[in-house]
């Protein structure tokens, strides 16, 4: 069973931004990605996720170290400085067959 | 004159926000009501412009529109010199204001069927046009000519929007098929719209008291400036809806739709273009003061205006 | 006396649990159906208070949650010496009987609308009023004076929980706005009752399957205490409305709201201020078995007693 | 013979889709539509079949299954040999294609309503009898007697699936309770029904918008086979429904349930039952061609092929 | 481009805990943290999600090792006992700009 | 307060799964799992979450390595390579009482 040593990285942000990162997470060399609805609360105050104008989405890609630093990259650069957004990684093993 | 029980479901919102209630409507509820009451304001609009409409709208729209582009040019100034707002928000709560919500406009038509009062169906259009030139102006007012606008992301924000998509869609619609062949739809479309505008607004009571929050840590000038721009507006919308031969009815609604402030596609149009504006600012605004002013005060204080330029004017 | 109709889509969706269908409804569907239903139920309760409403009523009221607050205390050691449960469970399941199920009462109300029997509107009161009660007495036999109990908590929770809450603030727009006022929500909330009670009894025959697995494991017990349990308090429910002069139709809503078990805010209530005590009982006998109980054998029975002891004691 | 209303919604949600609006409806909304509509299409057909029911058309119902089982298996060489597609995708797309579509089947109702036009109300029970055959057969089909088959799984999902397991449950409940019974759950299940169609439609646009891109992948050949296919069903469903002596409106339905592609249960038992199929494909036909193919233009043509056949023939 | 190396401490419990948790974790020193609607099975069996008195929620909160630890002591003491409730956490890095 | 070392194992799947994933993983032996539901992009293009047919689900199973290793194989003889379906693994912490 072959496997790869990957990142997991995670954005946390306003849901606005869907549409926006779906079209960008490829283009930045990611192979897929994941997202899930959330709320939350951090430096933007609560989002308390009942209504769509404070609601957050959670992506998750599995991606290599070098496609995360280029996301990580882009999105301090695009988007972190006036949206509510954080960003995390860890250590990650993809199983594939 | 007295409160449309409708409004009761806001105050009843409002109270659960405001007293921690665990009362909740989930999210998916809210963006169903809200597709429901843009298309049934759509249709309902599209079947009376297919009864009503003349070219001579054509002109009467042209001015109405041109008038409302005088809103957020007022807002602004008084926003950023008096209120001393950074340029991004004030143009961003500018924009707000010269924009309309569809749930007030709702709410006055609601007051003037309590009210046994006839009024110009084809005023619904003007939920969709009131719309852009206020988004535009707010970004021209952000920029000043100067940075880079996402114009291609925001306008198709705008047009594409679920709002203003909605509120089209069921305008050709409703003309397209006409009075009879909307009939089959009347009792989803036209017989609930009240029930559910009353839970919807249920909901706003929720999401209005949290934003009431927001606005506290930022003073009284935005609270003074929610309630006074409203009737400065209005003011504006009975002149206008006197001066074109409407009715009190829809002289009053005029009034009501410039009063209004946009709380679904002004935000979002907004966080695209202006993104370094502070939304907690223009949605608190709007939502936290503005609605429920509208709705609790303004809309029989606009019906008194109207009511009282008629007849003063005849 | 036949079978309501409405009781058969509890069937279909207890099969539908048993027979692993993977039919589900949303989360958030049930969250709308519940606010719904309460809200309709409030304002039901409202209107009539505002035709209804006399001072003589406050003592009736009394005198019904008087007697109501014996059936905790008749259950608890029933579960506490019979049942061997421990303290806390005890405890927690006499609170859920104590307390009230809107929809088994919802039920009630469709049964005497195809009895065409008249019933006493105001009754819908005591939905809100017997609640709090048999919390507070749930909680204090679980403490018995020792150990630390977060009042605060649960107090807010059961006042301002969406059950509490909703039924009141319908109560209170009802009584305010009255008849004419609703006029206009009348095809929201009161012509589509029936259905949306269809669907959500629906649901809540998925959920009861779900219950039952939890049951098997505790025996035989708890599935008898669910039984005779409502039998006992409906008996006595029979016997107060009879005392207190309300019509047949009353007696048996009296009846089943006293045999009724809460299976919405007891089980939040009792989550918060008995932690320790296991849901999967109280849940499971309230909802897994005197729910259905209630709905299929036992509002017609309490109907037949209501109008045996009119008819004997006439 | 011009479009029915609640058509144009399916064009406002393809548009949207393809337009890139950000309009959305909620996942857990699109569920509770689909519950409410198979419920409710269900209902119908029990109070019918309680009013209608006579032994002889036992005999016609065996007759219609055996003819229908017919078009999987015409279809499935035409995908395999002409179409050059994979066995599993053949066999999948062939037993989708002699599966039915419920939302299909309804909007020949309202066109019939719309066109005064009386129909045999049993013909619902098909939308139950004809899904069954047809997956067998497309399982068979893509084994062909080699590689194990999840036979116990699929035929679960099949019967206990939402889809039939809420038709047949609606059917039973409305024969039951029958025209009577069910009259208190009219003002849900009947009369929003078509209201509630309009706004599934609107998400159905928007599904099969997305659908679009899969089948541009994969060339002409299905889409042609999307549009030739229904007529060529519906033409057999026109003989067997005039043959059959059904009035003309019942003969139009029948040629629409045949030519109608299964978006529901189809999909859900090929996934399991032959997982190698892409789903792409079959849906992208169902849903992307065939489905708009048959309300925009089949519907009405099926109606005029009904006509003929019985002018004709008389 | 600024990181810190931090935990991402996960706690998966009833979702009538949500409340509690809200007010209690930036008083334990979390700078945030996001919420997501799940389900699940465990100890106490399955808690499918269908109705509100047995759906799960989930937290994430990305912090250091010493709040981490203060979150899971709190919980463990006020919540563990009686209610459905795991923890489990995963060194991560934190991208901030 | 014990902890114990184990793999929180991720599997992002079509939502048709979730039936037989939820008899499966106990028989494998995980002893609880989360599920919440996702939407997302991959090999098998984008699955948009709107519609039942194209919405995914993620399971989170903390377990030890031994277990995420059954587990693992598992899935990859199963549904692997049929359906839409990825798996990655990290390092975890179980907080126990
Ligand atoms: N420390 C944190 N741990 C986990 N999630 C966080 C954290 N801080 C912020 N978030 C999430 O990211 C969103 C935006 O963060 P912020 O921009 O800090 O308001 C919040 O609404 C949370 O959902
Ligand atoms: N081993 C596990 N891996 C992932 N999630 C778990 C695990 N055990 C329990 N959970 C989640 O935590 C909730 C409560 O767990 P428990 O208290 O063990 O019933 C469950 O409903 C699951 O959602
Ligand atoms: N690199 C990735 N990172 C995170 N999630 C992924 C990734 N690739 C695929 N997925 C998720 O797994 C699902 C199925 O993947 P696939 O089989 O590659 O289409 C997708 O719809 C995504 O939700
Ligand atoms: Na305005
Ligand atoms: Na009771
Ligand atoms: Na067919």
């Amino acid at each position: 069973m072959p496997e790869q040593n990957q990142r997991l990285l995670t954005i946390v942000c306003e849901s606005m931004l869907e549409s926006f990162l779906q079209e960008e997470l490829p283009r930045l060399g990611a192979s897929g990605y994941t997202v899930t609805d959330a709320r939350g609360a951090g430096r933007h105050g609560r989002r308390g996720g009942a209504w769509t104008k404070e609601s957050n989405i959670k992506f998750d890609i599995v991606c290599d170290a070098e496609v995360a630093q280029r996301v990580v990259e882009h999105i301090n650069r695009e988007y972190k400085q006036h949206y509510a957004l954080v960003m995390y990684s860890t250590d990650a093993t993809m199983h594939c067959v | 004159m007295s409160l449309e029980p409708v409004v009761l479901f806001f105050v009843l919102g409002l109270a659960a926000g405001l007293l921690r209630s665990d009362l909740k409507i989930p999210g998916s509820i809210y963006d169903a009501l809200s597709i429901y009451l843009l298309l049934a304001i759509g249709l309902k609009g599209g079947v009376k412009l297919a009864e009503q409409a003349t070219p001579g709208m054509l002109l009467d729209g042209v001015l109405i529109i041109g008038a409302a582009i005088l809103i957020p040019l007022v807002a602004f100034p008084i926003l950023r010199y008096l209120g001393k707002l950074k340029r991004a928000d004030a143009a961003s709560i500018a924009a707000h204001y010269g924009s309309v919500s569809v749930v007030t406009f709702s709410i006055g038509v609601a007051f003037l069927a309590q009210a046994a009062q006839e009024y110009e169906g084809y005023l619904i259009v003007f939920l969709v046009l009131l719309e852009v030139p206020a988004l535009v102006i707010g970004v021209m007012l952000a920029r000043y000519g100067a940075g880079k606008v996402r114009w291609g992301r925001m306008l198709h924000e705008v047009f594409f929007g679920k709002s203003i998509f909605l509120l089209l869609g069921g305008l050709i619609i409703g003309y397209v098929a006409g009075p009879e062949g909307i009939q089959p739809l009347d009792k989803v479309f036209f017989d609930l719209f009240k029930g559910a505008l009353a839970i919807f607004l249920l909901e706003m009571g929720l999401v209005a008291a949290g934003r009431l929050a927001d606005l506290r840590a930022h003073g009284l000038f935005l609270i003074g400036f929610g309630i006074v721009m409203p009737v400065v507006s209005a003011s504006l919308g009975t002149v206008m809806g006197w001066a074109l031969d409407l009715s009190v009815g829809g002289t009053m609604l005029l009034a009501a739709l410039y009063a209004s402030a946009s709380y679904i596609a002004a935000p979002a149009a907004m966080r695209i273009a202006v993104p370094e504006a502070n939304p907690g600012l223009s949605i608190g605004a709007a939502l936290g003061v503005t609605f429920p002013f509208n709705i609790l005060i303004g809309i029989p204080l606009y019906y008194w205006m109207a009511q009282t330029i008629h007849q003063t004017g005849a």
